[in-house]
């Protein structure tokens, strides 16, 4: 199968959709003439002009605004923060408009509109451009949240969040925009929130997703060596959680980690942890273990940012103890 | 816009409909069989009746936590509405809403709201909307002297002015956000300086006369409309009541209330009809007995109507 | 002992406050003329004028990064946000700037800023007036987050608060502003990160704060006719997390229950309960419960607004439950 | 203003000061010796030496993102800013803020920022305590064309305006805010006329000219030290490299870059002292060639340094 990039799985869906549906556009700062700040939405403008693909000022609580006002008058938007740093900035929109207009008017409206974003650490950027915030929208209900791992899944679930008559937010991760996978040729889709199982195994269950999904991988490499069988599921949808088939994988292997890339306290890995051991507490031959960012905001040193997140060591020495070995 | 009797009794209509709507909440407040906040937007009739009198069914708007007023006019249901505040079943959002996100999007109401500027991206995106579906809607977006501090009425106005979508943005100056004075609140007392920052149209109208309101507001849909872009329209007006129940007052006088009540939207306009012979003082009277029975009926049907089952607080969530 | 509510408590910790160091100055909206929406900073305006208690335009976010620079140029303001709910227009300045200035500009500042606000449902003010996002601001490094549940734990900690080097988010709950308490006469504090077990108990460590407190007390009242000894820990502080004391209970009782208001999926229960399994987990005899709001924006119907918040039945049947009664 | 030699003299050290860190700091990008981004301020280096040439040592400061001139002129150490930009320890901020958070609260730079328009509260908020205070401190908060559409921004002038704030707004209008021209993101062109909205003073001044942004700001910083409020100077100029490394600027034209290079403020600036016999072309040789020292020491000390140890990842969260 052909490989592309994470970036260009992307930049297809976009493509495949607003070609598909008249009523998708986009909008964004820096979207249409620079293609992005990471370079997703590039040529889209060159095909489609201003009236489907809108560089906005910079104002980012009015975009999730206007996405929503759009969404509810016929249109699909697609909507870019940049950074999910700057997600404090529209948390209102989203969070009282976006996500709760639909209960508030009794189901009389419907919202199809995709934010996407990206975050994570990884570039030195600094505090203000590597946050991981996913968790504060896990606990927003009335949206969707999508965290794409491999250029095909990011492909089949942004196909799937521009379908959605739901809000979905859809994070990237910068550090994924250059990797590279198979990805399908023509038409598919990947259904949002369902996990997948990416390496089966037998001895620990390990829970992840996007970059770190990576890392999970590389250490089952390493792990495998040593005799560790490790299932690797990646959740891909964070809200709400597939929790059928992290169940079935709990019992199968009686021990789970979690490895997330934000900040441990009130982190993804919390609300996770906690439901299974309140769904499979008599499977658990040990508690959860979460391994996860470090609660401090980003450092910009190339040293300390990296023992701010997980690393494959901390992934693999997690599994050793918890088997006890 | 000449007046003829027809548009004179809808007017006068909608208006003493919002008027007795509020004064009967506030009843019910004052009993306890209304529950939570609701803002009143009695004395400010005239604007949210003479700017959507102008619009086609079709069109749009975006309204505010004080927003029964413009419920009402944009062809409300006040058996639906009164239910709603009541939190009922049979309520326009079954209940789940309430006084302060009052919706109907399929009259084009595209609801309250109880974030102060809340409403400003919806309407700018409906804006947008309209515009790339080349549909001919105008939306207008009425909000108050206090949202126009917030971050987001800025944004919006840049927007809307930049892309030059179909939206009338109205602010409705009742001289107070809450208990802040426009004076203790914005740099500018002329708000219309504030559209000078997008070199956006605006205009100033007397919000007390109902007639005037639906002029100016009639000449920014017609510029909307037209493809021109949008305009910011200051319509000055006052509230009766307080910002909620419980509010003493305290940062106005009883005076400055007396001179505003002299200048009651209702009276202005049926003075001035009965006068001009388009209505009858029969005519006034009579709408104003079949609102009150209309009025009457609508908290008779809230008041009977159920509240939601159980299971209500799961549904509606997603699509 | 003298008995006020704890709005009256709360008044009386900003005004002791001001009156001991003149660089403590309140702002937000409508709290001067006004004296605030629930009545917290009531007369305060009259007696210290505009330059110490200023009503703001409607502007959160501004208010929040006013205050902060106040905070790092000598004063040590207390910023007032009305509802909790609107913490999505300052989400950006709160956990971008107020929260990770000194980390960023290493340790070479400090931030005095003390922001109140308050949530919880109730009065049926739909969704729009009745959050608990107390689990964002969790998860928020840099922060510290406080919330009383009675009277005299509100003064004693608004006033630690205020002398905090450190940035505080204290939030209160519409609900109690009117409940009476006994609350000493004169000087005193409470000190931040350090939970209070207001009633001891051999069964069941019921983990709570804010208003749920008190459900769990009624429910403590209702229980022990039954003959079940509930152990109530008021946690007060929800960042930094008092774990001593929760494990030390834990360990006791072998039982937990978290009673929050907040919408379970993503809540603080979620972190709490972790965090216990982590430390705690050969000492559990049945895994940690949640008793939490349900995961819709809050309705406004009051039978619905009722269902969607934990009760003391609920409380009283997870009691019963996790101890097969 | 006068410029006497020494002032001259000053002035141009800084400059060449900026714009030789910031090629320097081109080369290190390129070599991979700096990582992460690095917006970089060459060509723009009249408006912050100008600026802050007027203030006070205990005034205060806020920049951008775009912010090695800034604390280079509010009397940045070359050496601890180069160290923090590659991430060392002895960094001015210890290696954890990084080029986007350049701060030095002891020498009034009150930080860069990650955020667009993030530091407008900050500098409002250092006003409303400097007033409060009655320090007879200064404020000049920096931003960009860009930042002028934030919400933020907009609240922040309101405030300021309305209590008077000795705060003095500079906004560096560069005609980009990364890609996006002012055209195509601001509704109005003349960026003045966003001070209309809250009534505050405004001024506009050639941005590539350092005695005219000294003389400029001198002006209202001088308002502002008198207690009459704050301003907001619109200053034009141009940032000669792309907006991050891997900008291909396909938003500007070749010739645009040619036209504003030759409008370079050093080289203005050192034409007319020469011009004018304030100082000699030997003064400018020799300033140019002991910045350069400065600088290549600066560079030295930075790659020298070591990194942060692991324990600092959790220190300086909490006083
Ligand atoms: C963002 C936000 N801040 C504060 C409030 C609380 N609040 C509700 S109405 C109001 C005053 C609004 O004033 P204005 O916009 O003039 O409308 P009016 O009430 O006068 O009609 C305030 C402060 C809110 N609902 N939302
Ligand atoms: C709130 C926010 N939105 C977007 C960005 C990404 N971004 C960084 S700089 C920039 C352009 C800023 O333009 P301007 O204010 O004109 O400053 P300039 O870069 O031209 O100096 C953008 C969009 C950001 N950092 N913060
Ligand atoms: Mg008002
Ligand atoms: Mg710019």
């Amino acid at each position: 199968m052909r490989e592309i990039t994470y970036r260009q799985a992307l930049n297809e869906a976009l493509k495949e959709e607003m070609e598909r549906d008249s009523s998708v556009f986009l909008l964004g700062e820096d979207i249409a003439i620079y293609g992005g700040a990471y370079g997703v939405t590039v040529d889209l403008w060159k095909k489609y002009g201003d009236a489907r693909v809108l560089d906005t000022p910079i104002s980012e609580n009015a975009i999730v605004g206007v996405g929503l006002g759009a969404a509810l008058t016929g249109m699909r938007p697609v909507a870019e923060i940049m950074y999910i740093d700057f997600i404090g900035l529209c948390m209102e929109q989203l969070n009282n408009q976006v996500a709760k207009i639909r209960y508030m008017f009794g189901g009389k409206c419907k919202v199809p509109f995709t934010l996407r974003t990206e975050g994570g650490a990884g570039r030195t950027l600094g505090a203000h451009h590597s946050q991981s915030l996913e968790s504060w929208l896990m606990h927003i209900p009335g949206i969707k949240v999508v965290m794409p791992s491999t250029p095909s899944d990011a492909k089949g679930l942004l196909k799937s969040s521009i379908r959605e008559d739901n809000p979905v937010v859809f994070i990237e991760h910068k550090m994924l925009y250059n990797i590279k996978g198979e990805v399908p040729e023509g038409e598919y889709t990947v259904p949002i929130g369902v996990a997948d199982i990416k390496r089966t195994g037998k001895d620990v269950t390990v829970l992840t997703y996007s970059r770190m999904y990576h890392f999970c991988m590389e250490a089952a490499g390493i792990l495998e060596k040593e005799g560790i069988d490790i299932e690797v599921v990646d959740l891909r949808t964070l809200l709400p959680l597939d929790m059928e088939t992290i169940l079935k994988s709990v019992r199968k292997t009686n021990r789970v980690i979690i490895v997330e890339e934000d900040c441990k306290t009130g982190g993804t890995g919390a609300e996770i942890g906690m439901k299974i051991t309140e769904e499979a507490f008599d499977w658990l031959d040990a508690p959860v273990v979460r391994v996860a960012g470090a609660d401090v905001p980003m450092p910009k040193s190339p040293v300390l940012e990296k023992l701010a997140i997980p690393d494959t060591k901390r992934i693999c020495d997690a599994a050793r103890k918890i088997l006890n070995k | 816009m000449k007046t003829d009797r027809d548009t004179a009794t809808r007017l006068l209509t909608q208006m003493m409909q919002i008027r007795q709507f509020e004064d009967k909440i506030m009843e019910l407040l004052a009993k306890n069989i209304a529950e939570g906040g609701s803002h009143l937007y009695a004395g400010m009739e005239a604007v949210a009746v003479g700017a959507i009198s102008v619009l086609r069914n079709d069109d749009y708007i975006t309204s505010t936590h004080r927003g029964h007023g413009h419920a009402i006019a944009k062809d409300g249901d006040l058996n639906a509405l009164m239910a709603e505040i009541l939190g009922k079943k049979t309520g326009v959002c079954k209940g789940k809403g309430g006084s302060l996100h009052l919706a109907d999007v399929s009259k084009g109401n595209l609801g309250a709201n109880g974030i102060v500027a809340g409403s400003l991206g919806i309407a700018t995106g409906a804006g947008l909307s309209v515009k790339n579906r080349k549909s001919g809607q105008v939306i207008v977006c009425f909000f108050g002297d206090g949202a126009t501090n917030n971050g987001i009425f800025f944004e919006c106005l840049n927007m809307a002015s930049l892309w030059k979508l179909p939206v009338v943005y109205v602010c409705e100056n009742n001289l107070y956000g809450m208990s802040v004075s426009v004076e203790r609140a914005c740099a500018v007392q002329d708000l219309t300086k504030k559209a000078v920052a997008f070199d956006m149209k605006s205009d100033c109208v007397d919000g007390q006369d109902v007639l005037a309101v639906r002029d100016t507001v009639a000449k920014w849909v017609d510029y909307a409309r037209n493809g021109e872009g949008p305009s910011f329209i200051v319509a000055n007006t006052y509230r009766y009541y307080g910002h909620s129940r419980s509010d003493p007052r305290a940062y106005r006088t009883r005076e400055e209330e007396k001179f505003w009540r002299e200048r009651d939207p209702i009276k202005i306009f049926s003075n001035r009809m009965v006068e001009q012979a388009i209505l009858s003082a029969e005519d006034v009277k009579e709408v104003e007995e079949s609102v009150t029975k209309s009025i009457e009926e609508a908290v008779d049907f809230a008041m009977k109507s159920p509240f939601p089952e159980p299971e209500e607080l799961y549904t509606d969530l997603y699509a």
